[in-house]
C-alpha cells in the first residue's frame, strides 16, 4: 500500500542504471573528431520527459556522479552532478509547464553545456572549456533527439505530475 | 574469456527435421544458436548452412544475408517488442529485408493469422496486450521473415498451460510445413513430444546426439547432465527395470497408455 | 588499494585541488612525484593510465596548440600575424599538459582501485551530513545501490535485445548518423519497458520485505576507518605543506 | 484459530472497472500448505498481494494471526509473511547474496552482529554458503529463488507465500525449490500458500483452492480437486500425469483401484498386473 513511494525509488534507480549503461556503452562515433559521444543525456532527458523535474534532476545528478566515479572521471564528478542535475531538473520543469519538448530539451542541454564550459575552464583552462562546447553540444543534441524519438512509444509509462 | 564456450563441436542438423538442444545453464546452447544465426563468429572451425559458410573471417555483409535464412525467437521474445502498433512490429523484419511496405504488410498479416492472433488488434499497441498475445506477436515478427531455419529458445517458459499447449500445436504446424526447427529447452516433455533428434551439450562439448528414445534410456548420461525424465517416461523406465518389456520406449502419456492397453489385451 | 573508500575519495579530490595551487616547476615536480608513488603502489600497469588520457588526447592537443599559438611573453621564436610561438606560451602549454595528466591520473587511481560498490558505500557515508539539510540521503543511497546492482542485469538485456534486432535484419555500426540514431529506438524502447516492469516488481518485493523509505535501517555492509586511512590523510597533509613551502621558496 | 482469515473480500484495480475478486472467504490453518490454482487472470496473484497488504481491498477483511491487515499493521504483517515472487531477478535487492539476505534484517534495524549470525545460518540452511559473495548475475534462477527464501527465513515468518515462484525456473531448479519447501515444513511450523498453475506442484499441498474469474470454484484436498480431471479441464488446467494415464486406461475398460493416486502406487499396481499376466 506504500508502493508509490518505493516505486519512486526503484524507477529512479533503474533510470540511473540506464544512464550509466547509456554513458558507458551507447557510444556514437563522431567522424571528424576520432572520438565518441555517449548517450547519457538521452537517459537524463527521458527521465525528465516521462517523470518530471524531480526524477530528471535526481537521476541526472546522482546518475552522472556515479557514472563519472566508476568510469575514471572523478575529477569531473561534482561538475557532472551539477550539469546533468540541472539539465534534468530544468528540462522536466519546463516540459511539465509548457509541454514544449523542443524548449524543454533545448534549455536542458544548453545548461549542461554551460556547466561543462565552466568545469573545463576551472579544471584546465578556458581554452579547453570553449573547445569542449562542440562535442558537448553535439552529445546533448543527439541525446535530445534520441529522447524525443523514444519518448513517443513510452509515453504511457510516464507520470509527469 | 579464458574458457571456450564451445569446444570442437562437429555435428550436422537434418534438413526439415526438428532438433532439440538441451544442457544446463552455461553449457553453450545459446552460444551455438548465436553462431548458427551469425550473431557471433567462431574462433575456429566453420558452420555451413546451405550455400553459406561462416568462419572467423566472414564479413559482416555476408552475415546479414545469412540471418535471412535463420529466424531466431529469443527467450521471452515479447520483451523485444518496441513499435507503436502490432502491425508495425511484425512488419519490422520484412521491411529490414528490403520488402515493399505492401508486401511486408501481407506477410505480417499472414504470420499473425497463422498464430491465431485476433486481427482486430492489429493497430493496437503491443504493450496493451496480454502476455500470451505479446508472445504470439513476437513470434509472428520472426515468421513473417520466412526463415528456412527457425530457432526457438525456451518457447514455453512463462506461459500458462493453455498457452504452452497452443505453442506446441503451432510448432507441430510448422513442422508439417517442412520447416527446419532447432528448439533450445530444459523441458524433456518438449523433447519427447516434438523432437526428431536431440543434442546434449555439457560444458561446451557435445555429450550426446541421437533420437530422444536413445537418450532416455541412458540413465548415466541423464544423471550427469541433471536431466529429469518426464513422468510418463520415468514410469515406463521404472517398469522396464522391473522386467516389463516395451515395444520401443513410450515417450508420451498417450503412447504409454496405448502400450499398456495393448499388453493388457494381449493377455 | 586497501584504504577505506572514503579516504580514497577525499584524497583524490584533495589532490585535484592541490593541482590548482601548483605554480612553478618544483611544485609540479613534487605533485608528479607523489602521484607517481601512488600509481606504483596500485601495481596497475601504466597502460591503464595511458588509456585514461588517450580518450582526451584530442582535447589536450587542441588546447595545447591554441595555448602555444595565442600566448605571448618571453622570447619570440616564430611569428605570423597574431600567431606566435613564445617561450611564455610553451611554458604555459607545459603547465596545461601537466594539469591534464595529473588530474586525469588521480581520478584513474581512484577508479581502478575501488570497486563501484565500495564507491557507493563511501559516497553514502560522505553524504550523511546532508541529512541535516533535509536531503533524503537514505533514499538517495538506496537508489544508487540498486542502480549499481542492476547495471549488469540490464547490460545483459541490452546484449539480448541487440542480438534479437540483428537477427531481425538490423545492421548496427552501419549507416549515417541519423540512421544510427534511429536504430537506437528498437533497443531503447524494450530496454526501458523492461526496466519499468522491473522497477514495479522490485518496489512490491521491497515492500513485502519490510522496506520503509521513511524509516532508519541498520547496515550489514560497513566500511571501517583504519589506522592506514588516517596515515593516508596525514600523508596528504604533509604533501600539502610541502607544496606550500615549495611555492613560497622556489 | 486460523492463521489467515479472509472474509467477503472484493477487489477492483483503481484504473479498471472490472472487479478482479468477488466476495471471497476462506481460511488457512497454522502449519497448513494451501495451494491456489487457476489459469492466468483468475485473480490468484492479486489475492496473494492482498493477503500481504501490498494492495488494499475494496470490501471485506483479512486477518493474519488475528491481526487485521491494514495500513497501521503493515510492518507487523510483513514480519509474519514471507513472499517469494515469480521473477527471481526482480526481488534481488542486494549487491551480493549476503547483502540481499540482510536486506530484510536491515529494514528491521537488527544489529550487525545478530545479522551476521542470521545470514550465516540461513545461508547454510539453503545450502548457499559458498555463494555468499556472489553477485546475482553469477547465479541460476533456482539459486536466486533459494536466496529469496533464505532472506525470508532470516526473518522467521509464520506464512510463506510462493507466487508462481517456480514458473520461470528450469525443471531442476523447480525441483530444488519444492524439495526445500517440503523440508522446511518438516522442520518447522511454517505455513505455506503457493500460487501456481502447475498441478503437479499443487499435489504437494494439504488443501487446494481452485479459482476462476475472481471466484472460488472449489476448495478441497488435492484428491478432490487436482485429481478431478473434468473439473481441471473445464477451468483450463492441464491435468496431472497420473490422472491422465488412469483416465486413458479407464476409457479402455481397465480400472485401477481407488487407492492408486501417485506415480509410485501406479507403478506398483501396473507392475503387479502386467507381470502376473506375462
Amino acid at each position: 500500500m506504500r508502493t508509490t513511494n518505493i516505486r519512486k525509488i526503484t524507477i529512479s534507480a533503474m533510470l540511473m542504471a540506464l544512464l550509466i549503461i547509456f554513458g558507458r556503452v551507447f557510444l556514437i562515433p563522431i567522424p571528424w573528431t576520432h572520438g565518441n559521444v555517449n548517450l547519457c543525456d538521452a537517459a537524463v532527458l527521458l527521465a525528465s520527459l516521462l517523470f518530471g523535474k524531480w526524477y530528471g534532476g535526481t537521476v541526472g545528478g546522482f546518475g552522472a556522479l556515479l557514472l563519472d566515479l566508476i568510469s575514471g572521471y572523478a575529477n569531473f564528478a561534482p561538475f557532472s552532478f551539477l550539469a546533468h542535475g540541472l539539465e534534468g531538473f530544468l528540462a522536466g520543469w519546463l516540459y511539465t509547464r509548457t509541454h514544449n519538448r523542443f524548449l524543454a530539451l533545448g534549455v536542458g542541454i544548453v545548461v549542461m553545456v554551460a556547466v561543462y564550459v565552466v568545469a573545463n575552464g576551472v579544471l584546465y583552462t578556458w581554452v579547453a572549456g570553449i573547445l569542449g562546447i562542440g562535442t558537448d553540444l553535439l552529445q546533448g543534441i543527439i541525446g535530445a533527439v534520441v529522447a524525443a524519438l523514444v519518448y513517443q512509444p513510452l509515453k504511457r509509462w510516464g507520470n509527469n505530475e | 574469456m579464458a574458457q571456450p564456450a564451445l569446444t570442437k563441436i562437429t555435428t550436422t542438423f537434418k534438413q526439415g527435421a526438428t532438433t532439440a538442444i538441451i544442457g544446463h545453464t552455461g553449457s553453450g546452447k545459446s552460444t551455438l544458436m548465436q553462431l548458427i544465426d551469425g550473431l557471433i563468429l567462431p574462433t575456429a572451425g566453420s558452420i555451413t548452412l546451405g550455400d553459406f559458410t561462416i568462419t572467423n573471417e566472414t564479413p559482416a555483409k555476408e552475415l546479414g544475408k545469412l540471418r535471412r535464412l535463420v529466424g531466431y525467437v529469443f527467450q521471452f521474445p515479447e520483451k523485444q517488442l518496441f513499435a507503436e502498433s502490432v502491425l508495425d512490429d511484425v512488419k519490422f523484419g520484412p521491411l529490414n529485408q528490403g520488402l515493399s511496405d505492401e508486401k511486408a504488410q501481407e506477410r505480417a498479416q499472414a504470420a499473425l493469422e497463422q498464430l491465431n492472433f485476433p486481427l482486430e488488434l492489429l493497430k493496437h499497441s503491443p504493450f496493451e496486450l496480454s502476455g500470451g498475445q505479446q508472445r504470439r506477436v513476437a513470434i509472428a515478427g520472426v515468421l513473417a521473415m520466412h526463415p528456412e531455419i527457425l530457432i526457438l529458445d525456451e518457447p514455453t517458459v512463462g506461459l500458462d498451460p493453455e498457452g504452452q499447449a497452443e505453442l506446441l500445436t503451432l510448432v507441430r504446424d510448422l513442422q508439417d510445413q517442412g520447416l527446419m526447427i532447432l528448439i533450445v529447452t530444459h523441458q524433456m516433455e518438449i523433447v519427447a513430444q516434438l523432437a526428431d533428434e536431440v543434442m546434449v551439450l555439457n560444458h561446451g562439448q557435445l555429450a550426446f546426439q541421437g533420437s530422444p528414445q536413445d537418450l532416455f534410456i541412458q540413465s548415466d548420461l541423464l544423471a550427469d547432465n541433471h536431466l529429469r525424465l518426464p513422468k510418463a517416461i520415468q514410469l515406463a523406465t521404472n517398469l522396464g527395470q522391473r522386467g516389463i518389456t516395451w515395444d520401443g520406449l513410450p515417450l508420451t502419456t498417450d503412447q504409454l497408455a496405448d502400450q499398456i492397453i495393448q499388453m493388457w489385451r494381449d493377455q | 588499494h586497501r584504504l577505506d573508500p572514503r579516504a580514497k575519495i577525499i584524497a583524490c579530490f584533495w589532490f585535484v585541488i592541490l593541482v590548482f595551487f601548483a605554480k612553478n616547476f618544483w611544485t609540479y615536480a613534487w605533485l608528479t612525484f607523489i602521484l607517481g608513488i601512488a600509481m606504483v603502489m596500485t601495481k596497475i600497469s601504466f597502460k591503464m593510465y595511458w588509456n585514461g588520457i588517450k580518450v582526451l588526447i584530442g582535447l589536450i592537443t587542441f588546447t595545447v596548440a591554441i595555448q602555444i599559438l595565442f600566448s605571448s611573453g618571453g622570447t619570440v621564436y616564430w611569428q605570423w600575424g597574431i600567431l606566435a610561438i613564445t617561450s611564455g606560451g610553451l611554458k604555459q602549454a607545459l603547465v596545461i599538459i601537466m594539469r591534464f595528466v595529473l588530474i586525469i591520473n588521480a581520478s584513474t587511481v581512484l577508479t581502478l582501485t575501488t570497486e563501484s560498490l565500495e564507491l557507493a558505500t563511501g559516497l553514502e557515508i560522505l553524504m550523511k551530513p546532508l541529512q541535516a539539510l533535509k536531503v533524503p540521503v537514505n533514499q538517495l543511497t538506496m537508489m544508487m545501490s540498486i542502480a549499481l546492482r542492476f547495471v549488469p542485469t540490464l547490460m545483459n538485456e541490452v546484449t539480448t535485445i541487440m542480438n534479437a534486432q540483428r537477427s531481425r535484419g538490423v545492421n548496427f555500426n552501419e549507416g549515417s548518423l541519423i540512421k544510427r540514431i534511429k536504430q537506437l529506438v528498437p533497443i531503447m524502447v524494450p530496454l526501458l519497458v523492461s526496466s519499468f516492469k522491473r522497477a514495479d516488481e522490485l518496489a512490491t518485493a521491497m515492500e513485502a520485505r519490510g522496506y520503509n523509505p521513511d524509516q532508519a535501517r541498520s547496515q550489514y555492509r560497513v566500511i571501517a576507518w583504519q589506522r592506514q586511512d588516517t596515515q593516508a590523510m596525514v600523508a596528504m597533509l604533509v604533501v600539502t605543506i610541502a607544496l606550500g613551502l615549495l611555492r613560497i621558496w622556489l | 484459530m486460523s492463521l489467515v482469515e479472509v472474509r467477503n473480500l472484493s477487489f477492483t484495480y483503481p484504473d479498471s472497472d472490472e472487479s478482479v475478486l468477488h466476495d471471497l472467504s476462506f481460511e488457512i490453518e497454522a502449519n497448513e500448505w494451501v495451494a491456489i490454482i487457476g489459469h492466468n487472470g483468475s485473480g490468484k496473484s492479486t489475492l496473494a498481494r492482498l493477503i500481504d497488504g501490498l494492495l488494499s481491498p475494496d470490501q471485506g477483511s483479512i486477518r493474519i494471526d488475528q491481526l487485521p491487515v491494514d495500513n497501521d499493521n503493515l510492518s507487523l504483517i510483513h514480519q509474519k509473511i514471507g513472499f517469494v515472487f515469480q521473477n527471481p531477478d526482480n526481488q534481488f535487492v542486494g549487491a551480493t547474496v549476503a547483502d540481499d539476505i540482510a536486506f530484510g534484517l536491515e529494514n528491521r534495524q537488527i544489529s550487525r552482529p545478530v545479522m551476521q549470525d542470521k545470514v550465516q545460518r540461513v545461508l547454510k540452511r539453503v545450502d548457499m554458503v559458498d555463494f555468499a559473495n556472489h553477485q546475482p548475475e553469477q547465479l541460476s534462477g533456482g539459486q536466486k529463488q533459494r536466496v529469496a527464501i533464505a532472506g525470508i527465513l532470516a526473518l522467521a515468518p509464520q506464512l510463506l507465500i510462493l507466487d508462481e515462484a517456480t514458473s520461470m525456473l528450469d525443471p531442476e531448479g523447480r525441483a530444488e525449490i519444492l524439495n526445500l519447501i517440503v523440508e522446511l515444513r518438516r522442520e518447522s511450523k511454517l505455513s505455506v500458500l503457493s500460487i501456481t498453475h502447475d498441478l503437479e506442484e499443487a499435489l504437494l499441498a494439504d488443501r487446494v483452492i481452485l479459482m476462476d474469474k475472481g471466484q472460488i470454484i472449489k476448495v478441497g484436498t488435492p484428491q478432490e480437486t487436482v485429481m478431478n480431471q473434468e473439473l481441471m479441464a473445464s477451468h483450463h488446467l492441464k491435468p496431472v500425469f497420473v490422472r491422465r494415464l488412469l483416465d486413458r486406461l479407464t476409457a479402455a475398460g481397465i480400472s485401477a483401484p481407488a487407492d492408486v493416486n501417485t506415480s509410485e502406487q501406479l507403478e506398483m499396481w501396473l507392475w503387479k498386473q502386467l507381470d502376473s499376466k506375462i
